[in-house]
């Protein structure tokens, strides 16, 4: 098509230079051009669209939070996975193509975005492992110094593969036997949660290849009452809230993973209306003033993937709840921002849109409409 | 409207949909040298599945509440061109699978019931039928309704789910 | 995966008869397997769903039109064409794919499907400049004898390419300036539709190469009274209705493309009370009682696709009108089933359903919902 | 529900979408020796365009009856993240375009409007607007709106619509 590009668009600029000499018009000649986006800005939002029922390509919807403006779109393959760079200087798409789209032989990619002109910049060919599930945060995790990308992965062996971002090449993979899911607990270590309730931390080397895996003693019992496998971060510190309510927090940092006491988020009389945390982005976090949010709903067992009608909001330092924000409408994913005015984000699927609430008061904001098959939602720090 | 319906089944449906939580899936994790998740004994997968007992209807297999779907999660292959235990023309019946146990109101018995999906086509967006009991985070994958459960399969897109009897507990 | 497909499957086995050895069940042990269709049915119909907005796949729902159950579904790519052999035993879907699913390299491809298992079978890799455009019947036809496939491409100079179905290779391509589309109109005849109000009829030999071409007539005026581009064969005879309600017939069986008169399906009173036709798949017909079946609407000037509410019947050789069928939810696209019992389609592109009903009364049979969007009928004969 | 009246206005969108008539692409054609197609002169392509003449809007341009949209056909590019005559970030203006002639009811003038879609990213899926005045069958490509004219584009795949002055009649 390039040559045939070129001389069309050699042509065009032909035409438009004529019907300029005749222009004589009050309002300017536009001249038309692509935009880039500007500084991001703390309550910009990135929605993670499945787009169900096609679902072999995937959408991302960046949101500015405070307009409720759509910025702009990037697009993945099946049951994509999202990761921005903390310096926004690139945006990162983990994804599974078909060489006949439906069809044909499986590649997995990292595809990496201009996080500017959301252009797309380079690719890194990694195994064709990386799990394919509903979207969940922690199938990818980036180090903070954006050194490396971790992409976790099930066969359904588990492994994850490590991707130097530096150096544009697939790194190695590294298994992590009966543990799943990655997070970035330090420039070169990685956390998975393990199936009899314990965690698993990995460090890597600057080449990104395997230096040392420390297991943890189990923190919680998977068979009386499992943790939801979406923790928020603070930190290096993993918080976890369980179906039945209790809080898990997990210190990654240290020489191996230590898990604090767990406490409860439900009083007896919460318990009697059978409240209970639920939905899939079920956690967020305030970062600064160490803040929970946890999703709630009352119903009995095995509702743990009920949508939300409130965000009760915890102190995690003095483990006690500061408010009860009521939803306008069910959610299945929160998020808080990180800014001066930090934003309170409901996200419902089935209404496939984004309401937003002030996350210092619970004040409702406004919605933003049209957003697919939505799951989970990222922030832009 | 119908495609509203059709896509409010379906997004509430992606919520819990697929992965078989199975002990045959276990063994094939044996196999594979990958055993490294705690394996469920049947009795507790048994206790995990949902079980309408008395309510559950015998006849109509294209339905939720059917017997045999004690504990599907998923599209119906019965309404996709399948059956309760097979896969639309086309579709590939996964090696791997989960197990669940429902009770038969007719003969009293509760079977041990195979939960295979067919891949290789897109979703085929029928009869979601789904429910969350005994599901589990991905730590313990063979209880993960989330997952895509076509390993083994000739590709990893889920198209529908069946309910296949394997035996009698 | 095929190793581990292998030792899985052998896992699967060992386990399934260690459980049968225990089964003492009143109900039999399931034998799963995958089912295949049955001998086709006059009254089944393949409704062609773009899957917008993901677009990338496409769908085809194999509908028994008697029961209204789904028989089967298959996939295709961007916006892709659907093809059935005449006896039956094959399937094509005409697609465009790229290799990372919305970007990378485009590859337009004919996929081969077993009719009866709607597994692929083969694949010919055609030159990547098939038409990308809103689902329609004639951009794919194939000849009588299903030996040769012809694909409408647009880059946007026009061209057909002629695919030997045989010796299953793309055998050639052949501009057809000025035209569009493609019609089979024999074994070895294609015909286009011209920009100048006139038709293209172009012979081919066995080896799929250009024999010769002959220009029509103009038969009707473009800028007056254009004709809808998707006309209904009855034998080589094309019958297209236009903007304005007239009916043209061309013969493309002759030495060259030969219109009759054309004639009205308007009455005064009808134009006075503004009907027209409109929608996608405008008009169909019942090849053994050659009768035409047209989509109205009451409109004005360029409301050529409002959807249809009603589908009126004429006699091709009477052209006398024989009958009004009120369409119970207003449709995009009408397909006639060719059976003892002709069956009229409705396919309404918004509420993503199929209506049925008897094409001898208009009784109105029944619905079948969820197809997404769906543009385009095909019938089983 | 939201979700639904955004599957509508995609499913009625799709009815009428892309496709940039435009004497530009004929041009395009022309030095690509396929020049095939006849000319339409630029006063029957205005002859041809929606005029919403005193009714149109002359501030909003996320709304349908932006003035300058009087012929656009597709998802507004102004409520994807670009702007009447800017593409979103990332997506690539198509080379050949449309042209219609729009009415400007603040200074009387009409406008010559190069509709060109921005290309390379899937559909926007927002703000559709679409008319289907002077919409012409493929026969007269130039004149359809049911083609993808992404031509001289990276790719094919259509993004959103854009409405350019590019002078005045």
């Amino acid at each position: 098509m390039n040559r045939r590009a070129a001389i069309i668009a050699v042509a065009l600029i032909g035409v438009l230079l004529c019907v300029r000499e005749a222009a004589l018009a009050e309002l300017p000649i536009d001249q038309m051009k692509t935009l880039e986006l500007g500084a991001p800005a703390p309550n910009w939002v990135y929605v993670l669209d499945a787009q169900y029922p096609a679902a072999m390509i995937s959408k991302v919807h960046i949101i500015d939070g405070d307009s409720r403006k759509l910025l702009g779109q990037i697009n993945g393959g099946y049951l994509s996975n999202f990761a921005l760079a903390r310096n926004h200087r690139e945006i990162y798409m983990i994804d599974t193509y078909y060489s006949r789209g439906w069809r044909g032989t499986r590649t997995d990619v990292v595809s990496i975005f201009d996080a500017k002109t959301l252009t797309v910049i380079g690719e890194i060919e990694i195994p064709p492992k990386r799990i394919l599930i509903v979207p969940k945060p922690d199938t990818t995790a980036l180090t903070p110094d954006g050194r490396f990308l971790f992409v976790a992965n099930m066969t359904p062996a588990t492994s994850v593969s490590v991707v130097d971002l530096k150096a544009r090449k697939f790194a190695g993979e590294i298994d992590i036997p009966g543990c799943a899911q990655v997070l970035a607990a330090g420039n070169r270590r990685f956390a998975s949660i393990c199936g009899d309730g314990s965690m698993l931390t990995v460090d890597i080397d600057d080449s990104g290849k395997l230096r040392n895996r420390k297991q943890g003693k189990p923190f919680f019992d998977p068979n009386q009452d499992p943790v939801f496998d979406q923790p928020v971060m603070i930190g290096a510190r993993a918080y976890f809230v369980s179906y039945h309510g209790m809080v898990h927090a997990v210190d990654l940092a240290g020489e191996q993973p230590v898990a604090e006491p767990q406490w409860p988020i439900l009083s007896s009389e919460d318990q009697n209306q059978s409240w209970r945390p639920g939905g899939w982005q079920v956690i967020a976090a305030d970062q600064k003033s160490g803040r929970l949010y946890i999703m709630m709903h009352q119903g009995g067992e095995w509702t743990h993937k009920q949508f939300g009608k409130e965000v009760w909001v915890f102190d995690a330092a003095t483990k006690k709840r500061i408010r009860r924000i009521q939803l306008k409408t069910e959610a299945y994913s929160i998020l808080a921002s990180q800014g001066d005015k930090p934003m309170l984000f409901g996200l419902s699927l089935v209404q496939s849109q984004l309401e937003t609430y002030s996350a210092a008061d619970g004040k409702y904001l406004g919605v933003y409409q049209g957003l697919g098959t939505p799951f989970v939602l990222y922030g832009s720090q | 409207m119908e495609m509203d319906k059709l896509v409010e089944r379906m997004t509430r449906a992606v919520a819990r949909r697929t992965s078989r939580r199975s002990f045959l899936a276990w063994v094939g994790r044996v196999v594979l040298g990958a055993t490294m998740f705690p394996l469920l004994p049947v009795d507790r997968v048994a206790a995990a599945a949902n079980n309408p007992g008395p309510n559950a209807n015998l006849n109509d297999d294209t339905a939720c509440d059917y017997w045999k779907y004690c504990a599907i999660d998923g599209f119906l292959c019965s309404c996709c061109g399948g059956g309760s235990h097979d896969c639309p023309p086309g579709a590939i019946p996964s090696p791997t699978s989960w197990v669940g146990t429902c009770h038969h109101p007719g003969d009293g018995k509760d079977y041990i019931v195979s939960y295979r999906d067919c891949c290789g086509k897109t979703p085929c967006g029928r009869c979601i039928c789904g429910n969350t009991i005994g599901d589990m985070p991905v730590y313990r994958p063979q209880l993960d309704s989330d997952l895509v459960w076509c390993f083994g399969a000739p590709n990893m897109v889920y198209h529908c789910s069946t309910a296949e009897i394997v035996g009698v507990k």
